[in-house]
């Protein structure tokens, strides 16, 4: 169903989006959420990868999972979930702001909906503490930055921040489980754009005829095609492990969350390499639909860590030597 | 199996088991310390005859005992000894098992119990199934695998070896190789050429043929390790009664692909202990570059992934599901984890795999990364699983023949 | 080539070059330093119409000087207007060329100059050989390649564009894509289909074809980048006189072959630049962790390689040698040069590559990371590159056909 | 010739290749021997890596390639030469030996000669100094221990030294030119074993039949043999260059030495998986020779470092940020 509603995507509106309870999967059902978990997610994202939905699904996702958690914040869900206040998480590792009284100045890098109504934001307050905090959208103060990007499906604003109304979320917030969270709703979007890649690339390579034969018939190709198979079912088997861990074994979130950002997105980038090769000269095309999904998977891994990085976050997790080298 | 039978939730069946294990086991013991105790990453066993008797004596009573004690055969009918559970309980009861300090099945156990016994229930007539299957299921009688040919190769429908019908049964003649445990085993399950003029997955037919039977002769073949792992087996003007032929004539080839599914299967977690110590090695180095780490890391990921996926089939069986082809994924992902773990433990080691300088943990990875190859080749090569997956599960067409 | 002319050594030449290349051009200027001046590392021209008029007439009379000054067309034969010299001594020219402000050459002159002309002096007659190679080797008649065709794809004997014989010549219909340089070539080379009946590659002729001629329309095609490198060219109707064919009625595939050998000796040095520049990227980086030391460490060896690799394929040249289908092996290595200069421009950009930030160096590789997935595919993907190193090199057996 | 000559190599006597000029290629001709420079060597180490020479011919290059630029050394020459003195050098990243006068104690890891009648080791003295000198293989005070190795065709002994009478042949000696000459032999050897395994693959693929059809008209297992002969002109330009580079640009020798170590490296390791690989069950026994060069791939990555190792090297070599980072 999901998937049906998201192939529509382009012209889709969030609050049909929220009506049809894909924005506030992880809201309670008494907050007017559907009250699902880590594993429904997935299935929705996995559904917006495949067919690239435009929709700032992810962004929702990650403001969701950080705002769920958090009592003082109750208020705001009912209104996310019925797509009314559309909210999004300024990422921390891309942002830099102040907070004073209750006031923040700064700017966040990317943010991932450039038409949020509200943003939640990390800032450091004068004793160097962070602290969650949410401002309007379009409050007094904040500028927005349209910015030139490589995926023109995900648009991307920069906020520059002078001296904006804050409302204080929480003070210490450990935000690593929502980001956790988001890991996984990406891994499943990359699960989504492997999917599509191998099935459209199995399609045309079943059909195109060269040198007499269906090019899908030559053992390369078909060994190829396997191997990426393989990445396939390895990241959607990550994904349910990480989606499981987020739901019954919270202990081992964080590394299962990273272990499924990284293998998924190996895979998808595995697959969209693959999708433009193997559909040659029509794959190089500004017309085929190809380009499109390399330009989210590259934009994924420049956003959200490369897979060195991923790496590196999980070395420290699992307590390696040497860490702490990490950072860029 | 029978319909009646009631199952109990997996909750119930991992306590109960855990319960009679706990009668008749003492708990592993972990408190094996990094740089004591054994440090042996072998991925292929390597014995003498007489430590291969002893290994798999010693396995054999404490396989006899968990099937008397109705914690064998889980799968099987109860008029086989078993209990008709679904497939996967096999598994849960290993998870728990392996808490226990009990012997480690060395490779026969499986390939009678999981890749032939099942063969034998699925194409066994009723006097075959009950002659056949308690015994091996109780491990009163070892089966190996006599398919694989040197001609053959990957082929495996390309067998040369012929049974010719004579009086109350077959003569056989032909050369197979690459069976594990022949020399402790009671049967042979031989794929063999009854009708050279049939097409040529046509004409095969599957034997049970008796290992002390005259005309079979075992060879040990030393393999890249340097140790001893598979054997040749000849078979020279073998007598097999009619009564020992396994499924039709000519049905042969279907038989073998029972057997080789339920291989697929079983490879799935191939490698994961191995990759764990080799990610504990690096855990144990003075210092870790990123390059390191990040190897270290990956190869974590990689056994997570893998076990995952094994949990994903297992839900497939338990959902009632019969997992085909996808198997080959996983025996795929089992190869190239004993690969990175190879070249992670390779690039810690350095001139400690180069030569023994005795110290603990390093001479030993020698045996994996010699050893690791073979899986790549044994039970299907990587070729020929990546061919399965294209054709049977993407559905790309078939290679043209000549 | 006449066996008389005297050729100076690799030593006088490259001093002779040096001097004129003095007199004509100012030295390069090396003092842009990193952070400043260009920072385009596109690695296919992006140009709107009015553009590529303008790059094009630049470097045109930068080549005609050359040409009439005795330092072009250094292969050909003095006929022609050159020295025939040895194939490799454009390489030294071309060394000596770098340290000089001069006009960049754009694709479609060495497409006229290093693929077409030589074809046209080893197929064209002499009549054509004089009528063509002066202007083509001066520039002043460029000559864009019309072979690719949608349907045809890799396999390029499947070409459909058909010529029929009509009163003095022949009628050209069909649409090729993939052009570069269409919008300001005089000529294209066409490969066309001349005999529906023949066997695949017997079939096929080559045509000069006059770009302005009626039937001809030439339509750009907007690629991954967003950029709009190669045009698809349709020919309906199209006039061209017998004259204008080039080799034999039904030779055109081993005309093609000739250009294509060209070709892929031609891309031996693709993404060398880049290359660099990404190892120029890792090294004003504050600081680098060990994998990315050893990612960008590695970059840089494959340039050193596959400059040492040209050596080689020098050296056979110039000891009277024809370099075939070894030349694929540099093809493969620069496509693989091309996609590891993206992973660790990636890597080391993160962000930066994903939102222009307006930094210097940063947003640019952009237009390498979406377009050198093209060389993978323009002229012969690697998969023909492989099947060409694995059954003309290597000699092993061909595909069967069904 | 070399590569007739080192076929037999098994039973070949070290006189004989002496008599051959094999062993003395880099000492010039009046001191008896072939005046040749690292292409000749290049040439004479792909010969043995083919045939997996157990002649300790690597061993006597670095020896070579320390003494023949050395003044105080020329006296040694002529015995190395004629093969009445086989010498060998204690690799100084394996070795940890200390001079008191003219006696040296301490113990040289793996040294690839066994019957070596003069051993050259860097020696620290009491100053801190490193210092090359040289004692005779059998002098007394050294303990030679044969290790159990995984290359049985290179058989290492462990030196060890107590109070043993030491020549000095070099204070404060620079012996990086002369390991670069090492990395060219052992990478020209390294090419000598690629091509070898792609030789030996290519005529079996072609010989053996499966399905009909020889297993080398299968497309996946051309394209492979393609990459690795892709991985082979790579490796055989590299070594060509960095010998070139020996005579002609000593500037540049370290790093394209380091290059070719590790290309020639890299295509050795995917030539020996392959090997054994496509020969299916026979490759992985003991009769066939593929594990050997398995074994002889694996032992040098471990002794003269991995791919990682090199890389590291060289982008110190570059002046790469970030340097000094990978000592073991």
């Amino acid at each position: 169903m999901a998937r049906d509603v998201l192939s529509g995507s382009a012209g889709q509106g969030w609050a049909e989006l929220a009506a049809l309870g894909l924005v506030g999967l992880l809201i309670p059902e008494e907050a007017g959420g559907s009250g699902g978990d880590a594993r429904d997610l997935a299935v929705v994202m996995e559904a917006a990868g495949a067919t690239l939905s435009d929709a700032p699904l992810l962004s929702g996702a990650f403001a969701v999972a950080v705002l769920a958690g958090l009592p003082d914040a109750a208020d705001l869900l009912p209104g996310i979930a019925d797509g009314s206040l559309r909210a999004t998480l300024a990422l921390p590792q891309h942002s830099s702001v102040t907070l004073e009284g209750d006031r923040v100045t700064g700017s966040a890098g990317p943010v991932l909906d450039p038409d949020a109504d509200l943003v939640l934001l990390v800032a450091t307050d004068t004793a160097g503490t962070p602290v969650l905090v949410c401002c309007a959208g379009d409050a007094d103060g904040i500028t927005r930055t349209g910015l030139t990007v490589l995926d023109p499906t995900r648009p991307l604003v920069r906020l520059d921040l002078t001296d904006v109304p804050a409302r204080i979320l929480a003070r210490e917030a450990d935000l690593d489980p929502a980001l956790a969270i988001g890991s996984i709703a990406l891994a499943a979007e990359s699960v989504g754009i492997t999917d599509h890649a191998l099935r459209e690339t199995v399609a045309y390579v079943t059909g195109r005829q060269q040198f007499g034969r269906p090019i899908g018939s030559f053992q390369a190709v078909k060994h190829r095609l396997a191997d990426l198979l393989v990445e396939l079912e390895a990241a959607r088997s990550a994904v349910a492990l990480a989606a499981a861990c987020a739901v019954g074994a919270p202990e081992l979130l964080p590394v299962t969350a990273a272990a499924a950002q990284l293998t998924a997105g190996n895979a998808a980038a595995l697959a969209v390499k693959e999708y433009v090769q193997l559909h040659g000269g029509i794959g190089f095309t500004w017309e085929h639909p190809a380009h499109r999904y390399v330009r989210r998977v590259r934009a994924s891994a420049g956003l959200f860590g490369s897979a060195h990085e991923i790496r590196l976050q999980i070395a420290d997790l699992l307590g390696l030597p040497g860490g702490n080298s990490h950072v860029r | 199996m029978s319909a009646e039978t009631i199952v109990p939730t997996p909750e119930e069946f991992r306590r109960a088991a855990r319960g009679w294990l706990a009668e008749v086991a003492a708990p592993r013991d972990t408190s094996t310390r990094w740089g004591s105790g054994s440090d042996a990453v072998a991925v292929f066993e390597n014995w003498t005859e007489e430590e291969e008797h002893r290994y798999t004596d010693a396995t054999r009573d404490w396989e006899r005992l968990r099937y008397d004690s109705g914690w064998g055969a889980l799968a099987f009918d109860p008029a086989v000894g078993g209990r008709s559970l679904p497939t996967h309980y096999e598994y849960l009861y290993r998870m728990e098992e392996a808490d226990f300090d009990v012997p480690q099945r060395t490779e026969i156990f499986p390939v009678t119990c999981q890749l032939i016994a099942p063969a034998i229930a699925a194409w066994g007539i009723p006097e075959q199934t009950a002659r056949w299957l308690p015994k091996l299921l109780r491990s009163d009688e070892l089966t190996c695998q006599l398919f694989s040919e040197t001609e053959a190769g990957s082929d495996l429908a390309a067998v040369r070896t012929r049974a010719v019908r004579e009086s109350d049964g077959w003569r056989l003649d032909g050369h197979k190789v690459w069976t594990s445990g022949a020399r402790v085993s009671t049967w042979g399950l031989a794929v063999c050429r009854t009708d050279p003029d049939a097409a040529k997955h046509a004409g095969i037919t599957a034997f049970m043929v008796r290992m002390d039977a005259p005309g079979v002769t075992v060879r040990p073949i030393r393999q890249m390790t340097g140790g001893e792992s598979f054997n040749e087996v000849y078979l020279e003007g073998v007598h097999v009664p009619d009564t020992d032929r396994l499924g039709p004539v000519g049905e042969g080839w279907r038989v073998t692909q029972t057997v080789l599914a339920a291989e697929r299967l079983d490879s799935g977690s191939l490698g994961i202990d191995n990759a764990l110590r080799a990610v504990d090695l690096a855990g144990h180095q003075p210092d870790l570059d990123a390059a390191r780490r990040a190897a270290a890391a990956d190869l974590a990921v990689r056994t997570l992934v893998q076990r995952a996926l094994g949990l994903r089939v297992m839900a497939t069986l338990s959902a009632g599901g019969q997992p085909g082809p996808e198997a080959s994924v996983g025996k795929l992902v089992a190869t190239r984890t004993l690969r990175e773990t190879s070249d992670l433990v390779a690039d810690l080691l350095g001139p400690r795999l180069v030569a023994d300088d005795g110290s603990w943990g390093s001479w030993a990875w020698t045996e994996h990364v010699l050893g690791a190859p073979g899986y790549s080749i044994a039970g299907g090569t990587d070729e020929i699983q990546r061919t399965i997956l294209s054709e049977r599960v993407l559905g790309l067409p078939r290679e043209p023949r000549r």
